[in-house]
């Protein structure tokens, strides 16, 4: 492998660097003979086999690890590590950090031309983004997938489609690719492509880490897929010891995976935090931000600080499984409540890094097709980082009727129900900002309103839920699935929906077909809502999750929802062909403003220079100030001065 | 950990934004350092966690085995090596910011050289444990907490490396000029990286301690 | 030139009148067929809550539904609509939002302080509460002490309690009543008019003991002793389901139980203690781990006992290396 | 590229994409493990008691995972295959005969020493009635056969023998039990688990991971219907 970095060219006075020949590193040198997705995908499968092979030699002898279960942990957890090694070597994310050994510097050069960018570690947030929205959109289509499987399933109540084992696999599949999936669905592609944009910025704070959390997050899907072939893992996405210290190879992959997904997730929300604290253009107080940027900012922090303890938890499950520690197991001093308590310590602000980004992309969209100020912007502001510091507080809330600490519940019952007060705020602002408004039901629009309705009754029913006495009706059962798919597919989903149809024009300079999108809304709107509302009734009535046989009196109900979710599923393939009829097939150019929006990120040229702005804009007003006359323009392109701008960064005051 | 300084390279940036960007550029590396402290926080709180949580179940009564307990020798080289790495980290920030680069090279090298020897004891330490990791709950806490101890020496130590790497070469390109004197951007840059690496440093130094404490103290 | 038409008060007649409706709806229609029924004091109780959260909710359902509905009716971007106001005109007025804040703080805080008094006032709710219960009925915790200690009696004269141990395995529920002799069954019967305790557990994995209609949930855990309490006030059946995901057979780990009268209960578990008998004297004291257990002679997974000194060979059983 | 170039291109490449998840997804989905039903309807005249044959083996010998501890039926047509789907006629009388080569031990719960379910509520083995099983006499208990739904709970008494037959299937002239046990279908149709109760699963934590949790080893389902 050969290192990137290079002398830097700078003179002693720190001056722009002299124009001259430079060398291109291996990650953006043009053509076959470089560092790009083709050689991480080989160096990921050597080091797949490598990883087998080393961990057969080490341990293929110990009977304990091996011996009757004919399954070797350490192996499989050894190929795993070094093919997720081999994938960053591959795609030279490893080339800065070795550099660094020798007190190299990289120089920033632009990224390669053409679309071969797109597959390479390519320092541009531009094109990290748009990796983003394909990697995603990956996600989201496999665990799709595996979603019309589970319902298919469930068509009949004792007739097997797929055998027990398969199913269970398949649900906790789903559920995993899901999660993985919705914790990164913004923040990745939007929020990496956007906030820069948005807060006047010109780059990314730290470029490297910021691309490093792609392509480790890409490596994460490859590891949570590989499941897969080891058949699969029973324990649903929250996989509760000690059934994980029971089950086979798959669990190593979903260990690992969210081992993995975890550092992309500390890596990308750890990156924007530091840039939106930072990198504001001058005179972008704190009260001047894009709510964006703050729901963005509430999600970084969340992501940053809680994903370490799921970092932990899965270090601790993978060592149970290929050193035999007892961390989670009862009989040899561990504990199974140990797993709940951490899992759920990260889980539930991670249901809040879900949440938060689709009420920032609302509260973006909404003044824009209301032609109206943002209702009560501080409270929204003060609503985004409300629910992020309350979601530390709440995580006993799914151990209800664990035994953990019962004469905690009434504690938890509160923190809990306190979280609906900000959530409030959420609803005030966007309540407020249709009074009197001149409303253009655009898509983005029609999926922003959609979200308000939906999140509606995802959010009252957490309320029912966190209410100990009726949890002990609805805890476990599909009343639960159907609350958290209102509000991360009602809410998170509708909004990504509502975000790529308001923002694509300005990622990708072409609009999307308004009439493919309202047949795309009004089908995912009208069988999301027909999928997931039956589902409350069915919780009610006594359904289990993850069951593949339930009551023969709850087959009409539970037919209703699978074929809505068929119905579902046909909706996103209709959004599917949006995209393809509008980005590819038949590509209509965007005006630069289309929505005749006052944000930041509309201001600049279309496509986006690489350096996004001309000049850095100095930020002079607060956002969304529509309808006004003679309102003074958000931003002043004009200067690029930088004096007087602080932007709260911590700036000059820092020791050096 | 930061990328230390580039100046954007857009093309036609002005003085001003080059000033700007650089400010939020130092801004970046202050807050990246604090957070990346935070990062470790909850990590090694969720061990924490864990080894209380443990500690007050003792399910199956087997939090600990009687007399049970890490090596001990092991565990004071560990933890010496790596005070020693913090404080010469330290140490050589302070000498840096009054002036004597070699001093900030030569502490540098030798916090370098403790925290390979912590790294290489913390690593041998799993061979000659005297118990099997799933004989406990204190066992298992303990191959978990030298697992974390393992990235955070390579951690710390990387940075520390990079830093004094990054000074030898500095000095090269900055044409003689003492980084420690320069103004240009580079230079400033490579002082706040050192200024954030040594809190980080403080901070492993503390969670040593407080580590130490909970897993060789019976 | 006032020929606005006066919104607020359009939509908060509007309002007004369909939540009283929605409300009395649910209130006389929905609520008494809300599950779980009334088959047990819980039940009852979170049953009255669950309707209780619900007229609370419906009136915030329909403000939002219809702020929304009016909203797209009348404020929608049509040729000639004047713009709609900006700047210091569409601040948002300091009252409205200090309302909004403090009317959901208030609803917030006050389900929050219901929900406790609900909780505790019905001894944990049917809920799993631990080891060590805070929430009781009278003497619940003094006849699970003596269950423990394997001297539980029960006769149908008098209001003792019934301790029944609840243990869950992969992937069954069995049932074991001290009161008689701690014999096992696979069915769970149960007499009326009686607190019963369940001590739940699990013998290998997380389980969940769901009894539908009694609106008893607790995790079975490996080791741990989860009780809840049932206050049974109906004859009939209800549904035992496994409510946490336990491996592949969690699908099919149901049964269905009933609740007989006291001279039946009584008749019945007579009768199949009788019949046990033979396969009860086999059975271990009231325990909450069985042997083998997970270090056990087949299913183990950690080497048993404790290997010292330390040797991988030993501990792992690999071959010895050729000396 | 035109449009309608642009448009193929879209379609061929989508077209083959679902394939391959498809294909990919369906390919993960079931591996090494048997799907197979094994149709005991109409090997006896209808309303005439069905012939049931099965064996436990403590090591499959075969397949992906030759280690495991697996059942096995033997078709109507005499051929012992590796299923656990059984299907089965209605409200009919089946005679199960099962070979029980393994060995085994305590009960982890001795309620599963208990025969239920059955006709009269006993077994035989080697011709000797067992109502119920003191799991901690002898060799103890090797596997059970367990249908909760039915009721049905059969202890399979061990093996004793210090040699074990270990790769299936096990000819009759290794050392086994031989057990013999009675059971009626119900009216009603429907796919009714069956499983085994003895954490069998070696080397997997309680002992119920592996062949416990995998279909097709030590466990099942029996499909009920209309004859």
């Amino acid at each position: 492998m050969t290192i990137s970095a290079e002398r830097p060219t700078e003179t002693a006075a720190g001056t722009a660097a002299p124009a001259g020949p430079r060398r291109v590193s291996w990650t953006n040198r043009p053509g076959w003979m470089s560092q790009h997705l083709g050689t991480a995908l080989v160096l990921a499968f050597l080091g797949y086999l490598l990883g087998h092979w080393w961990g057969n030699h080490i341990a293929g002898n110990y009977h304990y690890i091996n011996g009757a279960s004919g399954q070797n942990s350490v192996a499989d957890f050894l190929a795993l590590l070094l093919m997720v090694v081999g994938w960053l070597v591959g795609i030279g994310a490893l080339n800065y950090p070795i550099a660094k050994l020798f007190g190299r510097e990289a120089v920033e050069e632009a990224p390669a031309k053409g679309m071969s960018r797109y597959f390479r570690y390519t320092l541009d947030h531009k094109v990290v983004g748009m990796q983003y929205v394909v990697g995603t959109l990956l996600f989201l289509f496999t665990g799709g997938l595996l979603a019309m499987a589970i319902r298919t399933e469930l068509l009949n109540p004792t007739v097997h489609i797929f055998n027990p084992g398969t199913y269970i696999e398949i649900v906790s599949e789903h559920g995993t690719i899901m999660m993985m999936m919705a914790t990164s669905v913004v923040v990745g592609p939007l929020g990496n492509y956007l906030v820069p944009l948005m807060i006047g910025s010109r780059r990314m704070a730290f470029p490297r880490i910021e691309a490093f959390s792609f392509w480790i997050f890409s490596a994460g899907y490859m590891v949570i897929f590989s499941a897969l072939f080891y058949g699969g893992f029973p324990t649903g996405w929250t996989g509760y010891a000690p059934l994980q210290n029971q089950a086979g190879p798959g669990m190593i992959s979903y260990l690992f995976g969210f081992a993995v997904i975890g550092m992309g997730m500390i890596a990308a929300g750890f990156n924007i935090a530091v840039t939106i604290i930072n990198y504001r253009a001058p005179g972008m107080t704190w009260s001047r931000v894009p709510m964006f940027v703050w729901s963005i900012l509430a999600t970084a922090s969340l992501l940053t600080l809680a994903t370490p303890v799921l970092f932990s938890a899965g270090l601790f499950g993978i060592l149970d499984h290929v050193v035999l520690t007892s961390l989670y197991v009862n009989e040899h001093g561990g504990s199974s409540y140990l797993w709940e308590n951490l899992f759920w310590f990260f889980g539930h602000p991670e249901v809040y890094i879900m949440a938060l980004p689709g009420f920032g992309i609302v509260a973006e969209i909404v003044p824009v097709f209301t032609r109206k100020p943002l209702f009560a912007y501080k409270v929204a502001a003060a609503g985004m980082m409300g629910v992020a510091l309350l979601s530390f507080f709440v995580w006993q809330h799914h151990l209800f009727q664990s035994g953990i600490n019962p004469d905690m519940r009434p504690l938890f019952m509160l923190t809990t129900e306190l979280i609906s007060i900000p959530t409030g705020f959420i609803y005030l602002v966007g309540m407020g900002s249709l009074y009197k408004s001149k409303m253009r039901l655009e898509i983005p629009m029609l999926f922003s309103l959609a979200l308000y309705f939906n999140f509606l009754i995802g959010g009252i029913t957490g309320v029912f839920l966190s209410d100990v006495p009726v949890n002990v009706t609805v805890h476990g059962s599909f009343f639960v699935l159907s609350h958290f798919h209102y509000t991360i597919m009602g809410g998170l989903i509708f909004a990504f929906m509502a975000g790529l149809y308001y923002w694509l024009p300005k990622m990708t300079g072409y609009m999307m077909n308004k009439k493919l999108g309202l047949w795309h809304f009004w089908t995912m709107f009208i069988f999301f809502n027909m999928t997931f509302f039956p589902m409350f009734i069915i919780g009610l009535l006594g359904q289990p999750r993850r069951v593949f046989e339930y009551a023969h009196g709850l087959q009409g109900l539970n037919d209703f929802s699978s074929i809505s979710a068929f119905c579902l599923g046909a909706s996103f393939l209709l959004f599917f062909w949006n995209l393809m009829y509008s980005m590819i097939i038949n590509p209509k150019k965007a005006p630069a403003n289309p929505w005749d929006s006052l944000g930041l990120e509309w201001q600049t040229a279309n496509p986006v220079p690489l350096y996004n702005f001309e000049r850095i804009p100095v930020i002079v007003t607060e956002p969304y100030r529509y309808s006004e006359p003679g309102a003074p323009a958000y931003a002043d392109f004009g200067g690029g001065g930088s004096d007087g701008g602080s932007s709260g960064a911590v700036g000059s005051s820092v020791e050096e | 950990m930061t990328d230390t300084y580039k100046d954007s390279t857009a093309p036609n940036a002005t003085p001003e934004e080059r000033e700007f960007e650089f400010r939020s550029h130092i801004g970046s590396i202050w807050t990246g350092g604090r957070l990346a402290i935070g990062v470790a926080t909850f990590m090694y709180a969720s061990l924490a966690f864990a080894y209380f949580y443990l500690r007050s179940s003792n399910n199956s009564h087997l939090w600990r085995i009687p007399g049970q307990l890490a090596p001990l020798y092991y565990g004071w080289t560990i933890l010496i090596c790596m005070l020693v790495m913090a404080g010469l980290g330290m140490y050589g920030h302070s000498r840096l910011r009054k002036g004597f680069t070699n001093d900030f090279q030569v502490a540098g090298w030798t916090g370098v050289a403790a925290g390979l020897i912590a790294l290489f004891f913390q690593i041998w330490e799993l061979v000659v444990l005297p118990f099997y990791p799933g004989s406990s709950g204190y066992a298992s806490t303990f191959v978990a907490f030298v697992v974390m101890n393992i990235m955070t020496i390579v951690f710390a130590t990387y940075w520390l490396e990079t830093a004094v790497a990054r000074s030898l070469r500095l000095r090269k390109e900055l044409g003689g000029t003492r980084p420690e004197l320069s103004s240009a951007h580079t230079a400033r840059s490579f002082r706040a990286n050192v200024s954030s690496m040594s809190y980080y440093l403080g901070y492993v130094g503390i969670i040593s301690i407080g580590f130490f404490l909970m897993f060789y103290v019976q | 030139m006032n020929n606005e038409p006066r919104h607020m008060r359009r939509i908060v007649t509007a309002w007004v009148i369909a939540s009283v409706i929605g409300d009395l709806l649910w209130w006389f229609l929905v609520g008494p067929h809300i599950p779980p029924g009334n088959m047990t004091e819980s039940a009852h109780w979170n049953q009255f809550d669950f309707n209780v959260l619900a007229v609370t909710a419906i009136p915030v359902v329909f403000m939002v539904w219809l702020w929304m509905g009016y909203a797209l009716v009348n404020w929608r971007d049509k040729p000639g609509v004047p713009d709609p106001v900006g700047g210091e005109a569409a601040k948002a007025p300091y009252r409205v939002q200090a309302a909004w804040i403090s009317i959901t703080s208030i609803v917030v805080i006050a389900a929050a302080i219901y929900g406790t008094v609900a909780l505790i006032g019905d001894h944990g709710s049917g809920g799993g509460e631990g080891p060590n219960p805070v929430w009781a009925p009278e003497g619940a915790v003094a006849a699970n002490t003596a269950a423990i200690q394997g001297k539980a009696t029960w006769s149908p004269a008098g209001h003792q309690p019934l301790v029944v141990q609840v243990i869950a395995q992969q992937w069954k529920f069995t049932y074991r009543y001290p009161a008689f002799g701690g014999m096992e069954t696979s069915r769970l019967i149960l007499p009326v008019g009686t607190d019963v305790v369940f001590d739940v557990t699990s013998l290998d994995v997380i389980h969940d003991f769901w009894a539908y209609q009694l609106s008893v949930k607790a995790d079975a855990n490996p080791g741990v002793n989860n009780v809840a309490f049932a206050d049974t006030h109906q004859t009939g059946q209800f549904m035992v389901r496994c409510d946490e995901l336990c491996g592949i057979w969690h699908g099919a780990m149901y049964n269905s139980g009933r609740i007989l009268s006291k001279t039946a209960f009584m008749a019945w578990a007579t009768k199949t203690e009788a019949q046990n008998a033979s396969n009860t004297k086999y059975l271990p004291p009231f325990a909450w781990t069985y042997t083998p257990d997970a270090n056990g002679a087949s299913g183990g997974l950690y080497p048993d006992g404790n290997v010292t000194p330390y040797s991988p060979y030993d501990t792992y059983g690999a071959k010895q290396p050729a000396s | 590229m035109t449009m309608s170039g642009r448009l193929g291109a879209v379609l061929g490449l989508f077209v083959i994409a679902v394939g391959l998840i498809i294909w990919v997804l369906m390919g993960l989905l079931t591996p090494g493990t048997p799907e197979g039903v094994v149709n005991y309807v109409g090997s006896s005249a209808p309303g005439q008691p069905v012939n049931l044959t099965l064996q436990t083996v403590g090591t499959i010998g075969f397949g992906d995972h030759p280690t495991w501890v697996s059942y096995l039926a033997r078709t109507p047509q005499g051929e012992w295959v590796h299923d656990t789907t059984w299907q089965l006629p209605a409200d009919t009388l089946i005679n199960v005969t099962i070979y029980q080569y393994d060995s085994g031990g305590p009960l982890r719960n001795q309620e599963f020493g208990q025969v239920t379910g059955t006709v009269g509520n006993y077994e035989t083995v080697n011709g000797k009635t067992i109502r119920a099983f003191n799991s901690y006499s002898g060799a103890g208990v090797g596997h059970t056969f367990t249908v909760p739904a039915l009721g049905i709970n059969v202890p399979l008494i061990a093996n004793s023998a210090s040699t074990l037959c270990g790769f299936a299937p096990c000819h009759v002239s290794s050392a086994h039990q031989l057990i013999h046990f009675s059971f009626k279908t119900p009216a009603r149709t429907g796919e009714y688990h069956w499983q085994c109760f003895i954490p069998c699963g070696l080397g997997y934590l309680y002992g119920n991971g592996g062949p416990m949790s995998t279909q097709g080893f030590m466990g099942g389902f029996l499909d009920v219907v209309s004859q």
